[in-house]
């Protein structure tokens, strides 16, 4: 623990040695898996990679270019798809784009073209992704510069999602919900999305209660926020989901297009979605690495575990997942302040003392990771087709996030049970936050947590339960873990779920020139 | 149909949402449900979905609806009633009172009937005024009597009389039962009975009047939620320049 | 200070001198205005110790027959209505009723009368005050049984209003509140009750924002509520107003018919209704003398100051008040256990930190008057038709009234700024009441105040001015503090007001015999 | 108008009291409230009051508008679409299962499509069931194959026909941009297509599910929020009982 919060985090009185020994847990549990990863690669990362080539469009029949070229490439994947390429541009002296649009349209064979010299074909990557890596850091440095020039709202930061299924109707909403206070905006994907094993490709209008994660799409918004930055002098946040079968090419997007945060979970996609245990955690290891230099910052998705599980039970299970994802994100060079650890208010509304519990979670949460900008999603679960105690249950959400210091509220929606928000929604979920919050302002700097009290006590017995819960995964190991089903109660044999044929092992001498830019030069953040 | 036509907005153009609570005198259940969306539907919802519903304990049943309405308006074709006039400041307002009227003016407000709700009337008339705006009392060209809450219309006609008022400002506030219009309409007969009625510029405000609703019941102006003093002011000062131009005030006194 | 509270409001440091200066400021000024009081009556108060003779009904005009026989006594009303009766029934064998219905039918002059043994006379009245006390103290032994059988909710008990202007619908309501979870149903009158110097006869229909007080209402309400309590298996709580130009009298008629709370306050009717002070510090004593006897909890109105004046900068005000208020109590025989103290939510909902003031507020409130049934009003004056950031307003308003220990919850409507409840919005509110409540139930036993912090000295500071100004309308006494506005920022001479030709001086040997029998037990609440 | 016909009740009978709410693509101002007034008329409401109102930045303003809704609904004279049945409790269906069935019910359910909403056909699946009622998977005389999240409707229909399932239990959660309707009408049509359709009980159930919209695309029954798991256990069993005696199913197996 580098720092230790004030204010009503402050109060906890958690035991140092044990939450040294949870992250000493968390270390070991990651070191397994990372040696599993840097020995393998996956189609999505290696389509990644061309996307940082610069390869970008579809075929004629609309197959994303990076696709064609990695399908191509088929079994020789593990020489590592840059190589393919630049031997391919050193031979034909074409740049990445004409490679792929050649390979679509001319026929033209990676595979069987001659092998150029090696040291010109690595030459070729390697300056492909310096050009790559300057991109990246001149989008991070406009960031910067607006938020220099801009300002940027305080914390807990106020973020809302737009989910019209349609880019453009989505903008219209997002520039609203701007204009009435919101600090960041994230465009939902839409429904399915992550079963894809490519991205889709331009602006798109017919998403299912959310709206597909293109190129395109990612172009248009941030220009729209931009817009809307500059109007309101302050500088808005933009949000996508590097999740699913296309994390780390996702991430790539999201690095080009200036896309401030990630939605990215180490273990989101095994347990939530089916995917395979070994090509997500592969995966979110490149999208880990473009997103520390990219400077988003990431937004894992531990609230996931209680829509399913119980808040007041399963309460551990978040934060020793949280330990898990801190330790993945920092090996992949994510700085602290870049790991948007997530967690959510999920108490049954009908609990005596909910609020209390919820409380002690949060302020664990934030003792736990004092320097990362956590993010409190609000609850769902429990909220029925009445909007006006939804609104309540809101409000405490809001409090709760307020009095313990979160950095990033979700906002909840009176809606939440009914349809994806209305423009309205949005409007009142922003009151809901900006009326409790100002309300509440410095109330977690003037009230203490009773020493010895049940609040304490609770967050002392939930870490303890963490921390026993990494030291059994360290045992057993993560593969093991998630194959007993010890995270979401759902178990995931390490060698099944979607996609587990994308998975390839890297072959001696597998080129990624970005990658190894990437690895070059850790935590920028 | 025409293109200005507009239906509510919820997340996508001309999709019409809209939300609707009520309550009907039956007890919970399927046919309770039924007879929401039913309502629903008579109103021109389509799509008319309960998401939720509530036992209230007794024969209520408590819903809340989402659904599609149908209908349009064409907001170009509508009517606005409103009292359309230039706002003048504080300043602006003084300097018309000397240059046009050459007098001070004098108001006498109340609060009638029962009513008792005097922050309104207070927000119009007093010294501090109302969101950033001096009150009339502040205005050097006015002389403001203001008699307080719950002031018999007799009493408040009596009092405008005795004084020569300029203009009388009545604030009701207590709407249930429609109280304020009978009393509204009684203190504008009061006013026509004592034979003033066009001597003094007659306006009436609080949360529930309209501009129409007012001129309705023999009002020269009404004002409702959010009204400044300033914005009175001007109107009180033109409508006094105007009849004074018309010859039907001023010279005479 | 009888006791330190616990949670919350025992974290103040307030300085119990200053308290105790405080206390006898408010003694002094209560005093002096006793003094005033003991040598004075008025027609309301005579009408009062009529109606607990036995006189009800009207005549036929319609004019109740206690105003008939005050009106015919006249100015001979300073040896008390009571000399007059009773000599009445000495004289003609008659019981009060028969004496009064002949006074309206027949023509009857009580000051006609030949004047009777005067011994005899009193004996009479002695007679008559038993029977009546009796009578209240049975209703009274009605109330604690049924408590002792069906029990009653904890604290903060739920008090909701009625006010559809019609008995009969207000049962409805009132009964649908009461399965809803209501511990506490108010009656609110009509615009305008207040004013009128004489209490309307039979059920009423036709009220304005509110329903005509009168007996036959009372009995209604009291019948209606009585079966939904056992229904319910816990006792539901009548409240009505004994406040205006017929406070004493509408206290008798409420012990008469078991009504449980009184809204009833030394200084409202003066400040709010511009009553003549005389009348109404007069009135006030007798009222509360026969509520202290009725086991009545009597409510003040001090949230009253906050709908004109700022919460922020008048918030002392409040607490002078209450301590003058309840001075006025004590020496009427109120228990601490029946003076609940009336304060209210109304921070403007944009002041930042608004909360931690109001929190400040309620637990000043709650510790310096730990044996008082604390009464909470809701944020009223700030409320717009927005009726989602209203329901959000009383969500903030429930949390403090919990977490701070308040006695009695007067809920918040969504629709306050729209109209008076309707049926759905009393359901909304109860749930919303619910919700928080039973969420944060234990919250202020677990949290404390930061020692040294602005929530406490905030309270220590309106503490000071409290004692200030209950020093300074002690050096002038508590007529010229009227005179001078120090009340609500309303100056009221002591001679004005409406009612002050109401106001009679005792005679030597006025003849009070139910005010005597009331003042020969003190403080037996 | 018939006796039984009733209107919302605000505070007093036949008040007609609604609540709307909705967004309007209209800068905020006099004309946009008119509009809104307009729209409440048009839906039926008298009185029509916003009460408020609130540019939304961006050419949209949101209002709250209370009124008095004159039309009126008869609750008898409604047809009320439910699946109409006794329900049982889990011993009686287990013992009806036995007596009237005689052998175990295999029952195939999947959230379908690229819905991943588990938890609603969990509650009906798993054996911890909900609110208080067991799971289909507790009752001894059933046998459940629960596929889980975003099944392929093919991969459904497969499992069912390999299996030889009784009936068929779809969960659909997402109906943004009415997914699935067109989902759950592809499903029934492969279920036509492969000849097992009149094989099966087909059901679905999800939060925006109705009975009648379930019949409507080609299924036998619906369930909505709130179903327990014995309610869809008495349906189920119920109507293999009916179509053994019909004749067209058990025997044949
Ligand atoms: C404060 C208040 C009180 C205070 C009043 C203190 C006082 N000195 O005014 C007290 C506590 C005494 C009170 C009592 C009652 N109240 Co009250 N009260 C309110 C409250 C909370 C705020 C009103 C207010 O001050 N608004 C702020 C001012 C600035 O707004 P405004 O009046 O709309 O004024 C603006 C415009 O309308 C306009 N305007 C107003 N008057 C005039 C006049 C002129 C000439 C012009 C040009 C403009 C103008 O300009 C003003 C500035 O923009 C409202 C609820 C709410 N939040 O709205 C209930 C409310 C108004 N009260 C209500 C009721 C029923 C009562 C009682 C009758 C309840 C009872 N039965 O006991 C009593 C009795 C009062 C009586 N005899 O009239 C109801 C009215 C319901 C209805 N639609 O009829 C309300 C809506 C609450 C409710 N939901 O029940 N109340
Ligand atoms: C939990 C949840 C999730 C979890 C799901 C976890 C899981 N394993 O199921 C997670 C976080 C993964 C999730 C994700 C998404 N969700 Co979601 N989610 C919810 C939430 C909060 C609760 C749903 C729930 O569990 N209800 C409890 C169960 C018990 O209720 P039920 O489903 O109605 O089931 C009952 C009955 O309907 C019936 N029933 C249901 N199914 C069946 C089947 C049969 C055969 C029978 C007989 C009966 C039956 O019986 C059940 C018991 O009574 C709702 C909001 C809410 N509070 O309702 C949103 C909600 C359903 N989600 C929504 C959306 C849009 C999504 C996403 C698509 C968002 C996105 N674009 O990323 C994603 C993607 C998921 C996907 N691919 O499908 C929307 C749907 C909007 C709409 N009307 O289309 C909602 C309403 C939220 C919102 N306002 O936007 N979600
Ligand atoms: C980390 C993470 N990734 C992705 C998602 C979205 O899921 P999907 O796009 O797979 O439906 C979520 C859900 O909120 C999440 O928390
Ligand atoms: C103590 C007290 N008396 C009476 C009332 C009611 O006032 P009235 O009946 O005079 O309108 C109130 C107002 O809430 C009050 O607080």
């Amino acid at each position: 623990m580098t720092g230790r919060p004030g204010g009503l985090p402050g109060c906890l009185e958690l035991d140092p040695g044990l939450v040294r020994s949870a992250r000493e847990d968390a270390r070991v549990i990651v070191d397994e898996i990372m040696d599993y990863v840097r020995h393998h690669t996956t189609t999505s990362m290696e389509r990644a990679a061309l996307r940082l080539a610069g390869i970008n469009g579809v075929d004629g029949e609309g197959t994303p270019l990076p696709n064609r070229l990695v399908d191509q490439i088929g079994s020789e994947l593990g020489h590592g798809a840059s190589y393919w390429l630049f031997n391919a541009v050193a031979v034909t002296g074409r740049d990445p784009g004409e490679v792929a649009r050649a390979v679509a349209d001319e026929g033209l064979d990676l595979i069987r073209l001659p092998g150029a010299d090696p040291v010109k074909v690595r030459e070729l990557g390697r300056a492909a992704a310096r050009r790559a890596m300057d991109h990246i850091s001149s989008r991070r440095r406009e960031r910067e510069d607006f938020v220099d020039r801009l300002g940027e709202s305080p914390q807990p930061w106020l973020y809302v999602i737009v989910a019209t299924g349609n880019i453009h109707e989505d903008v219209v909403q997002a520039q609203s919900a701007a204009r009435m206070g919101a600090d960041v905006i994230a465009v939902i994907r839409s429904t399915g999305q992550s079963l894809l094993d490519y991205v889709p490709h331009g602006a798109t209008t017919e998403g299912y209660a959310g709206t597909y994660a293109t190129r395109e799409n990612f172009r248009i918004m941030r220009e729209a926020l931009d817009a809307v930055s500059e109007e309101l002098g302050r500088y808005v946040r933009q949000v996508n989901y590097a999740s699913g079968l296309c994390m780390p090419e996702i991430a790539a997007l999201g690095a080009m297009e200036r896309l401030d945060m990630m939605l990215n979970d180490a273990m989101y996609g095994i347990l939530f979605r089916d995917l395979s245990p070994r090509r997500t955690l592969v995966d979110q290891y490149l999208s880990r690495r473009i997103s520390a230099r990219a400077g988003h910052i990431i937004n894992t998705g531990e609230d996931n575990y209680l829509t399913t599980d119980d808040a007041y039970e399963a309460a551990h299970t978040v934060i020793a997942s949280q330990f898990i994802n801190e330790e993945f994100a920092l090996q992949a060079g994510l700085a602290r302040e870049q790991i948007g650890l997530g967690h959510a208010f999920q108490m049954d509304p009908d609990l005596t003392d909910g609020l209390l519990w919820e409380i002690a979670q949060a302020a664990l949460v934030r003792a736990l990771f004092p320097l990362s900008p956590i993010k409190f999603m609000p609850p769902t679960k429990y909220k029925t087709g009445n909007i006006f105690r939804s609104h309540l249950q809101d409000c405490l959400f809001n409090l709760v996030g307020v009095l313990t210091g979160q950095s990033i509220q979700l906002l909840g929606m009176p809606t939440e049970a009914i349809h994806t928000p209305f423009v309205a929604d949005r409007y009142l979920a922003l009151e809901n936050a900006r009326y409790v919050m100002n309300n509440a302002r410095d109330l977690g700097r003037e009230v203490v947590l009773r020493p010895g009290g049940r609040i304490q006590e609770r967050a002392v017995r939930v870490l303890e339960g963490a921390a026993g819960m990494l030291g059994e995964v360290r045992a057993i190991g993560l593969w093991e873990a998630l194959e007993q089903g010890m995270f979401a109660g759902v178990r995931r044999p390490r060698d099944g779920g979607k996609g587990l044929d994308g998975v390839v092992p890297r072959e001696p001498g597998y080129f990624n020139p970005f990658l190894a830019h990437l690895e070059g030069v850790e935590g920028d953040g | 149909m025409m293109v200005e036509d507009i239906r509510p907005y919820g997340d996508h153009p001309d999709d019409g949402a809209v939300q609707v609570a009520f309550t009907l005198p039956l007890k919970a259940g399927p046919q309770a449900a039924e007879a929401a969306r039913e309502l629903m539907r008579q109103m021109g919802i389509e799509d008319a979905q309960v998401v939720h519903s509530r036992d209230l304990g007794g024969d209520f049943t408590f819903f809340v609806g989402y659904g599609r309405c149908r209908h349009r308006v064409n907001p170009g074709a509508l009517e606005v009633p409103r009292v359309d006039l230039e706002v003048m400041d504080f300043r602006a307002v003084n300097q018309f009172v000397r240059e046009r009227l050459g007098r001070k003016v004098l108001l006498v407000g109340a609060c009638t009937g029962t009513d008792a709700h005097t922050v309104g009337l207070d927000a119009i008339l007093n010294m501090k005024g109302f969101a950033g705006h001096y009150g009339l009392e502040r205005y050097p060209e006015f002389r403001v009597i203001n008699l307080g809450s719950q002031v018999p219309n007799e009493v408040l006609v009596a009092r405008a009389v005795e004084e020569g008022a300029d203009a009388v400002l009545v604030s009701q506030v207590v709407t249930m039962r429609d109280v304020h219009l009978g009393n509204l309409t009684r203190l504008a007969e009061l006013l026509e009975a004592e034979g003033v009625r066009d001597r003094v510029v007659l306006v009436c405000g609080g949360p529930r009047i309209t501009h129409d609703l007012a001129v309705e019941l023999g009002y020269d102006a009404g004002f409702g939620p959010g009204t400044t003093p300033s914005l009175v002011a001007s109107y009180i000062v033109g409508e006094l320049d105007r009849r004074r131009v018309a010859g039907r005030l001023g010279e005479a006194r």
